[in-house]
C-alpha cells in the first residue's frame, strides 16, 4: 500500500483512535483527555494540508477495501472532498478547544469527548466516501454518533430532542439506504464519477431514477433540514453548544449538503438530472426552505433556536447553488458550505459564551451584553453581518455568486428571492446587535459566573475569534488562492467538468 | 465428530462432579472453539467433509457432512458457546445450586446443536431436535418460579409437538424414498402426495419450534424469564439450530416443490417482523421487550424464502448473515440485560435510568448489539439487510421492500426506548448488586463481535460457500 | 387394502386423534397424555408400514427407530410429568394461563 | 391424590365453545384425510433397507437385524438416544427434590410381590440382552424390565440406601453413555470412523455396550419415577 493509499486511511485513524482511546479513559484523567483530543485534531489538520497541497498539484489519494463482493469500500479524496475535510477538521480543532473550556467541570466528559471524536471521522469518513455505498455507511455512523451527543445533557428534555433527532435521522437513513439499494440493482456500481453512472441507463428506467432520486435527496435532506424535514433540529438545540455548532455548522446538517452536491453531480450528474426534470422541484423546495426557516427565526427568542432556524434557512443555499445549474450558481453553492460553516459556528460559540458565563439564553436577556462581553458580541457582530451578505464578509461572496449564477441560468426569480431572504436575515439578526450594543443592562446577569478580569475563559473567547476572523479574511481575499472561493472554482473545473 | 463427544463428555463429567460444572464448562468450551477451528480449516482446504458412522454408507448407515453452511453455523455455536459459558461461569457464583443444574444441561444442549449441524440423516435429526428440545426446556426451568415452570411448560409442549410433527414426516419419506439420507432422499423424491405431506408436517413442526409468528406465543415467556445464560443461548442459537434445519431441508429437498408455500413463508415472516416490533415497542420489561425483537428478526429470516425464489444468493447470504450476526447481538444483549437486571434488581425500562449509567459497557453492549439488530452500519445486520433489500428490489418487489425498511425504523424506536434512558441522570443512589466486570466485558465483545461481522464479510463468505450450500453456483457472480 | 396399510392408517388416525386432544384439553396431563397417543400414532405407522415387504420378516430400520422413538418419549414425558408436578406445587395449577407474559 | 382428581375434573369442564371445537374437529378430520391421501400414495410393497441389512449382518457381530440396526448400523442414533435419557433425569433432578411418595406403607401382597417378583424381573432382563443378540430383545428391553423391578421395589417402599442414591447413582446413570462414547471415540483415535466397530470384535463390544445401557437405562428409569433427586430436599 503506498503512502497515498495509506493517507485517507491515517486521516481517519487521526481521530477514530483517540476517540476509542478516550472512552476507555477514567473520567478525572482531564490532561490526557485534552492531549489526545487536540492532538488527534492537529495531526490531522496537518496531514489534511498535507493532502491539500497534493490535491492542487494533480495528486489523487485513493484507497479500495474490498467489503461485499461487487462492492468496494472506496475513499478517495479530490477536490471537492478535501474542501470538506478541511472545514471539518479546521472547525474539530477549534471546537475541541472551546469545548474543553465550556464543559469544565461537567460530568460525563469522557463519553462526552469519545463521541465528539467518532462523529468527526464519521464525517470525515463520509467526506472521503468514493461511492454512495460508503458514503452511506458514514452516514449512517454520523446519526449513530452524534445522538449521544444531542442527549448528553440527560435532561428529559434532551432526550426528547434525542429521540425526535432519530426518529428524523434513521428515517432518512433508511429512505437514503432504500434508494441506495435500488440504484444499485440498476447500475450495479455505485462509485461517484464526474458527470454521474446513471445516464448511461436506458430511458425506459426514468421513471425508477425519478423515484429513485427523490428517496435519496429526501434522505438527505432530512440531515440538511430541507423542509419539510427539518422539525428535529430547532429541538436539538437542547445539546450543549460546542455540540450545537458542530451539529449545525459542520457534521450533521452539511453532511446532508454535501450529500445533495455529490447525488446531483456525480450520481446524477447535473445536465441528466436536469434532463429528468428532478432540479426544478429541489430548487423550488430549497426556496421554500429559504423563506421558510427565515421567517420562523424572526419570530423566535430563544437565541439558540434563532440561530437554529436560521440554519435551516443559510444551508438550503447549498441545495438551491446545485439545483438552480449553472457553473457560477455552483460555485456560489459549493463555497457556501464553508463560508456558513465558519460563520455560524461563530456563532453559536458566542451563544454558547454567553449562556456560559452570563446565565443569558434569550434574546430580551441580551439587553447591554456588548458592554459586558465585547469581544464576544463583536465576533458575533461579524458574522452576523456575514449572515446577512454584507460585503466584505463571507456570506456576500456566497449570495454574490449564486445571484450571478442563477442570471446566467435564467433564473430571475432567485435574485429576487435572495434579496428578501437577506432582507429577513437582516431583520432577524440586526435586532440581536441593536439590545446588545445600545440598550443598557437591566441590572444583574442572570447567572454570572466570575473570571476575574476577562469577560470569559481565554478557552471560550479564543475560538470564536478566530473564526470571526476567518469570516473576514475569507471574504477580504476572496481571489487569494486556496480560499473557499477559489478552491470552489477549482472543484467545479476538476471534479463536475464545468468550465 | 469431536465436536459432538467433547460437550457430551463434558455434560457427563459435569453430572458426575456437579461442584467442578464451571471449571468443566470453560474447559469444554474452549475445546469445542479450537476442535471447530481446527474443522473449518479443513473445511476450507479440502472442501466438504463427510464422514461415514461406523464406516457404513447411506442407506444403511448415518453420515455427518460438513459443508460451508453447517461450519457457519457450529463456528457461531462455538463462538457463542464460549461467551455464554464465560458468562455463566461467573453469573452462578451468586446461585450456585443453579449453577449445578445448569451446567449439565448447557453442555447436552450444545451437544445436540452441533450434532444437528453436523447430521445428513433426517430420523438423526430427529433425535437432536429432541435432545435440543429438552435441554432447552431444562434450561428454561432452571431459573424456578412459577412464570419460568409456566413458560418451560409451554415450551416442552410446544417442542414435542413440533418434534412429533417432524417425525411423523420423517416416517413418510423413509416409506415413500427408503432411506432418510438427505442426499439419497433428494435423489428419490418426487413430488406425490406422501412427498408433500412430509413438507407440509416437517415444515410445520419445524417452524413451531422456530416460533414463526403465529406460532410464537411460546416464546417471550420462556426466553425472558428464564436467567440471563440461558435467554442468550435459547434466543442466540436455539432457534437458529431449527432455523437452519428448516433451511436444510428446504434447499436439500423441498425447493421446487411448493413456489406457493415461499411466499407463504415470507407473509409470515413479514408479519412476524412487524407484530413482533409492535410488541417489542409495547413492552416495558427489558427482557420481554429483547425477546419479541426475537419474534421480528426470526421474521426477517423467513422474509428470505420468497426473495431468494427469485434473485437467488443474495437472499440467502442475507438470511445467513443475519443468523450470525443475530447470534452474537441478541446474546450480548440478553447478557447485557441480565447485567443491568442484576445490578437494578428487576428489569422495568422505565427506571432503567437508575442503572444504566452505572454500568457503561453493559449499555454500550446493549447499544453496540443493538445496531445489528436495527440494520445500521457498521454491523453483520446491516450487511444481512443490505442484501435482502437488494435481493427484493432487484426484482421489484416493493411490498417486501417496504416491510425491511419498516422494520428495522420500527427496530430502532424500541431500542432507542431502552437505550435514550441510559443518557438520563439518576435519581439519587439506591440498593444496587455489583456486578463483575467480566461479565460486562462478555457481553460487551460478544457485540463487539457483531459490529465486526460487518466488517469483514468476505471470510464468512468465501467459508460459507464451500460446498455450494445454496445449490447456486452458476449465479454465484452475481 | 393390505395389512400394513391398514396399520398405518390407524397410526393415522391416532395421531390425528391425539393432536385433537392437545389442542382441546386446558389439563397439563391430558396434553401430555395425547402427546403421547400422538407418538404412538407416529410409531404406529412407521413400524406397520415396515410391513410392506413381499414376503418374509419385515424391514428392521423402522423398528430400530420406533425403539429410539419410544425412549426419547418416554424421557420426554417423564421431563413432563416432573415438571407438572413442580408448576403445580408452586402454583397451584394444573392449566397454563393464558396470560403468556408473566 | 385425591384433590389432582379433583382439579382434572374441575378443568376439563372448562372446555372451549361449541363452534371452536367443531372446527378444530373439521380441521382434525381434514388432516387425516390429508394423511390418509399421502399413505395411500405410498407404492404398495416396498423392500425398505431389509435387504442392506441383511447384506452387512454378517460383519455386524449380531444375527439380530433390530439389534444391529440399533446398535451397530444406526448406533449413533442410539447414542444420542442415550444422551436423551440422561438428559430427562438431569432435567427431573434439576427440576425437583425426590417427590415424597405418596403410598405411606405398601400393602403386604405387594411387598410379598416385589420380593418375588424382585429376582425373576433381573433373570428375564438378563435373558432378554442376551437374547437380543438373535432374536428380539436386546438392551432397551432388558433396561425397561430392570427400571420396572426397580419402581416395584419403590413402590414396596425399599427404598435403597442413602449411600446408593448419590454418587453411585449418578455413575450407574451414566454408564451406557459414558461407554457407549468412551468406545466410539477409541475407534475414532484408533484411524477408524466413529463406531467403527471391527467385525471380529463387534460381538464382543456391542454386548459390553448393550450390558451397560441396560444397566444404566433401569436405573434411569427408576429414578426418573422416583421423580426427583434424592436427598436434594434443599432445593425446595
Amino acid at each position: 500500500m503506498t503512502l497515498n493509499q495509506l493517507l485517507p486511511l491515517v486521516v481517519l485513524a487521526s481521530s477514530l483512535l483517540p476517540g476509542l482511546l478516550i472512552f476507555a479513559l477514567p473520567e478525572e484523567r482531564h490532561r490526557t483527555r485534552s492531549a489526545l483530543n487536540l492532538g488527534g485534531a492537529l495531526i490531522k489538520l496537518a496531514l489534511v494540508l498535507w493532502m491539500l497541497w497534493g490535491v492542487y498539484n494533480q495528486q489523487l489519494y485513493e484507497v479500495r477495501l474490498a467489503f461485499l463482493p461487487g462492492l468496494e469500500l472506496v475513499f478517495r479524496v479530490g477536490p471537492l472532498a478535501l474542501f470538506f475535510i478541511i472545514l471539518s477538521s479546521g472547525l474539530w480543532l477549534v471546537t475541541t478547544v472551546y469545548a474543553i473550556g465550556y464543559l469544565e467541570g461537567s460530568p460525563n466528559r469522557s463519553r462526552f469527548f469519545g463521541f465528539f471524536s467518532l462523529c468527526v471521522t464519521s464525517t470525515v469518513g463520509l467526506a472521503m466516501a468514493g461511492s454512495l455505498f460508503t458514503f452511506l455507511l458514514f452516514y449512517e455512523m454520523l446519526t449513530l454518533t452524534t445522538y449521544p451527543l444531542v442527549v448528553h445533557r440527560g435532561t428529559e428534555a434532551a432526550r426528547r430532542a434525542g429521540r425526535a433527532y432519530l426518529a428524523y435521522t434513521v428515517f432518512g437513513g433508511a429512505l437514503l439506504m432504500a434508494g441506495t439499494v435500488w440504484l444499485y440493482t440498476l447500475t450495479g456500481t455505485l462509485e461517484f464519477v464526474p458527470r454521474g453512472f446513471v445516464s448511461g441507463l436506458d430511458p425506459s428506467y426514468r421513471t425508477q431514477l425519478v423515484l429513485i432520486f427523490i428517496l435519496l435527496i429526501a434522505g438527505l435532506g432530512v440531515k440538511a433540514a430541507l423542509f419539510p424535514l427539518h422539525g428535529w433540529l430547532p429541538m436539538a438545540m437542547v445539546a450543549p453548544a460546542p455540540v450545537s455548532a458542530l451539529l449545525h455548522a459542520v457534521a450533521v446538517v452539511k453532511a446532508g449538503a454535501f450529500g445533495i452536491v455529490r447525488v446531483v453531480y456525480e450520481v446524477y450528474g447535473v445536465e441528466f438530472a436536469f434532463g429528468i426534470g428532478v432540479t426544478y422541484p429541489l430548487a423550488i423546495v430549497a426556496a421554500v426552505t429559504i423563506l421558510y426557516g427565515s421567517l420562523r427565526a424572526m419570530f423566535q427568542d430563544d437565541l439558540k433556536r434563532r440561530l437554529a432556524f436560521s440554519t435551516i434557512s443559510q444551508v438550503s443555499y447549498v441545495a438551491l447553488g446545485v439545483a438552480i445549474v449553472g457553473p457560477i450558481a455552483t460555485i456560489g453553492g459549493v463555497v457556501h458550505l464553508v463560508h456558513q460553516g465558519v460563520m455560524k459556528i461563530t456563532l453559536f460559540f458566542c451563544a454558547g459564551n454567553m449562556a456560559e458565563t452570563l446565565g443569558v439564553h434569550r434574546i430580551s436577556e441580551m439587553n447591554g451584553v456588548g458592554k459586558r462581553m465585547p469581544w464576544t458580541m463583536a465576533a458575533f457582530t461579524i458574522a452576523a453581518f456575514g449572515m446577512i451578505g454584507l460585503p466584505p464578509f463571507a456570506g456576500f461572496i456566497s449570495k454574490w455568486y449564486l445571484s450571478l449564477g442563477a442570471l446566467e441560468a435564467g433564473r430571475e426569480w432567485v435574485v429576487l428571492l435572495l434579496v428578501i431572504s437577506s432582507l429577513l436575515n437582516a431583520a432577524y439578526f440586526l435586532p440581536i446587535l441593536h439590545v446588545a450594543w445600545f440598550r443598557q443592562p437591566d441590572g444583574p446577569w442572570p447567572e454570572e459566573r466570575d473570571y476575574g478580569n476577562r469577560e470569559t475563559a481565554w478557552a471560550l473567547l479564543l475560538p470564536p475569534l478566530i473564526t470571526a476572523g476567518f469570516t473576514i479574511a475569507i471574504g477580504l481575499f476572496a481571489a487569494a488562492p486556496f480560499t473557499p472561493l477559489e478552491w470552489a472554482k477549482l472543484i467545479s473545473l476538476r471534479e463536475f467538468g464545468t468550465p | 465428530m469431536t465436536l459432538i463427544l467433547l460437550p457430551l463428555a463434558g455434560a457427563m463429567l459435569a453430572f458426575l462432579f456437579p461442584r467442578a460444572g464451571g471449571r468443566l464448562g470453560l474447559l469444554t468450551a474452549f475445546s469445542v472453539l479450537f476442535s471447530a477451528i481446527a474443522l473449518a480449516a479443513v473445511v476450507i482446504g479440502d472442501g466438504v467433509q463427510l464422514h461415514l458412522l461406523g464406516g457404513w454408507p447411506a442407506p444403511l448407515g448415518i453420515t455427518l457432512r460438513t459443508d460451508g453452511l453447517s461450519m457457519v453455523m457450529l463456528l457461531v455455536a462455538a463462538v457463542v458457546g464460549l461467551g455464554i459459558s464465560l458468562y455463566a461461569a461467573v453469573w452462578f457464583r451468586q446461585e450456585p445450586l443453579n449453577g449445578e443444574r445448569f451446567w449439565p444441561l448447557w453442555l447436552l444442549l450444545w451437544s445436540a446443536l452441533n450434532a444437528l449441524f453436523l447430521s445428513a440423516d433426517l430420523f438423526n435429526l430427529y433425535v437432536t431436535l429432541e435432545l435440543l428440545g429438552l435441554s432447552a426446556v431444562g434450561l428454561a426451568a432452571v431459573a424456578g418460579g412459577a412464570a419460568a415452570y409456566a413458560a418451560a411448560m409451554r415450551y416442552l409442549l410446544v417442542s414435542l409437538l413440533g418434534s412429533l410433527l417432524y417425525l411423523l414426516g420423517v416416517a413418510l419419506i423413509y416409506h415413500a424414498c427408503g432411506s432418510v439420507d438427505i442426499t439419497l432422499v433428494a435423489e428419490r423424491l418426487s413430488p406425490s402426495a406422501a412427498s408433500r405431506a412430509a413438507l407440509a408436517l416437517m415444515v410445520s413442526g419445524l417452524l413451531l419450534k422456530t416460533a414463526l409468528f403465529p406460532l410464537h406465543f411460546w416464546l417471550p415467556a420462556a426466553h425472558a424469564n428464564a436467567g440471563a445464560p440461558v435467554s442468550a443461548a435459547l434466543s442466540g442459537l436455539v432457534v437458529k439450530a431449527t432455523f437452519y434445519l428448516l433451511l436444510r431441508l428446504w434447499l436439500e429437498l423441498f425447493d421446487t416443490f411448493a413456489p406457493q408455500l415461499e411466499t407463504l413463508l415470507g407473509l409470515l415472516g413479514a408479519a412476524a417482523v412487524l407484530w413482533g416490533s409492535l410488541q417489542a415497542l409495547r413492552q416495558s420489561r427489558l427482557k420481554l421487550l429483547i425477546a419479541y425483537s426475537t419474534v421480528a428478526q426470526i421474521g426477517y429470516l423467513f422474509m428470505a424464502f420468497p426473495l431468494a425464489a427469485a434473485a437467488g444468493l443474495q437472499a440467502w447470504y442475507g438470511a445467513l448473515y443475519l443468523v450470525m450476526s443475530h447470534a452474537l447481538a441478541k446474546s450480548a444483549m440478553f447478557l447485557a440485560a441480565g447485567n443491568l437486571r442484576r445490578h437494578a434488581g428487576h428489569d422495568r425500562i422505565a427506571e432503567l435510568d437508575l442503572v444504566a449509567q452505572r454500568l457503561p459497557l453493559s449499555v454500550s453492549a446493549f447499544a453496540l448489539a443493538g445496531m445489528t439488530i436495527m440494520g445500521l452500519p457498521p454491523s453483520g445486520g446491516f450487511i444481512a439487510k443490505w442484501w435482502l433489500l437488494q435481493a427484493a428490489l432487484v426484482q421489484g418487489m416493493w411490498g417486501w421492500a417496504l416491510v425491511l425498511v419498516v422494520g428495522g425504523l420500527l427496530s430502532a424506536a424500541y431500542l432507542f426506548k431502552v437505550v435514550g434512558f441510559a443518557f438520563t441522570r439518576a435519581r439519587g443512589t439506591h440498593e444496587a448488586c455489583p456486578v463483575p466486570l467480566s461479565m460486562e466485558w462478555i457481553a460487551l465483545l460478544l457485540a463487539i463481535g457483531s459490529v465486526l461481522l460487518g466488517l469483514l464479510v468476505l471470510p464468512p463468505m468465501a467459508l460459507l460457500g464451500v460446498g455450494d450450500p445454496f445449490g447456486l453456483a452458476l449465479e454465484a457472480g452475481q | 387394502m393390505n395389512v400394513a396399510l391398514f396399520y398405518a392408517l390407524t397410526g393415522a388416525g391416532i395421531f390425528t386423534l391425539g393432536l385433537h386432544g392437545v389442542i382441546i384439553y386446558r389439563h397439563l396431563l391430558r396434553k401430555i397424555m395425547a402427546i403421547n397417543i400422538m407418538g404412538s400414532g407416529v410409531f404406529l405407522v412407521l413400524a406397520g408400514l415396515a410391513r410392506r415387504v413381499p414376503a418374509g420378516p419385515p424391514d428392521p430400520v423402522p423398528h430400530a427407530m420406533v425403539i429410539t422413538g419410544i425412549v426419547v418419549a418416554v424421557a420426554a414425558t417423564a421431563l413432563a410429568l416432573v415438571l407438572l408436578l413442580r408448576l403445580l406445587d408452586v402454583s397451584g395449577s394444573v392449566v397454563l394461563p393464558d396470560n403468556e407474559e408473566e | 391424590m385425591s384433590s389432582g382428581g379433583a382439579r382434572l375434573a374441575r378443568s376439563s369442564r372448562e372446555t372451549l365453545p361449541v363452534w371452536q371445537r367443531l372446527l378444530i374437529a373439521a380441521l382434525m378430520l381434514a388432516l387425516f384425510a390429508g394423511l390418509a391421501l399421502a399413505l395411500l400414495s405410498l407404492p404398495g410393497q416396498s423392500e425398505g433397507l431389509r435387504q442392506e441389512v441383511a447384506a452387512q449382518l454378517a460383519r455386524s457381530g449380531v444375527s439380530h437385524p433390530v439389534t444391529a440396526v440399533l446398535i451397530n448400523f444406526r448406533g449413533y442414533d442410539t447414542l444420542l438416544e442415550m444422551a436423551v435419557l440422561l438428559l430427562a433425569l438431569v432435567g427431573v433432578w434439576s427440576l425437583a427434590p425426590a417427590a415424597q411418595l405418596r403410598l405411606e406403607r405398601a400393602g403386604a401382597v405387594l411387598e410379598r410381590l416385589a420380593q418375588l417378583y424382585g429376582p425373576l424381573m433381573l433373570l428375564v432382563a438378563g435373558y432378554l440382552l442376551w437374547r437380543g443378540a438373535h432374536a428380539p430383545g436386546g438392551a432397551f428391553q432388558a433396561g425397561a424390565v430392570l427400571g420396572a423391578a426397580g419402581v416395584l421395589m419403590l413402590l414396596a417402599g425399599r427404598h435403597p440406601a442413602a449411600s446408593l442414591t448419590g454418587w453411585p447413582l449418578r455413575l450407574v446413570a451414566v454408564l451406557g453413555l459414558a461407554l457407549f462414547a468412551a468406545i466410539a471415540a477409541l475407534l475414532l483415535a484408533g484411524g477408524g470412523a466413529l463406531l467403527q466397530f471391527p467385525p471380529e470384535h463387534a460381538a464382543r463390544l456391542i454386548l459390553l455396550i448393550e450390558t451397560a445401557a441396560a444397566i444404566s437405562i433401569g436405573a434411569t428409569l427408576a429414578a426418573l419415577f422416583l421423580g426427583g433427586q434424592h436427598g436434594g430436599g434443599a432445593a425446595r
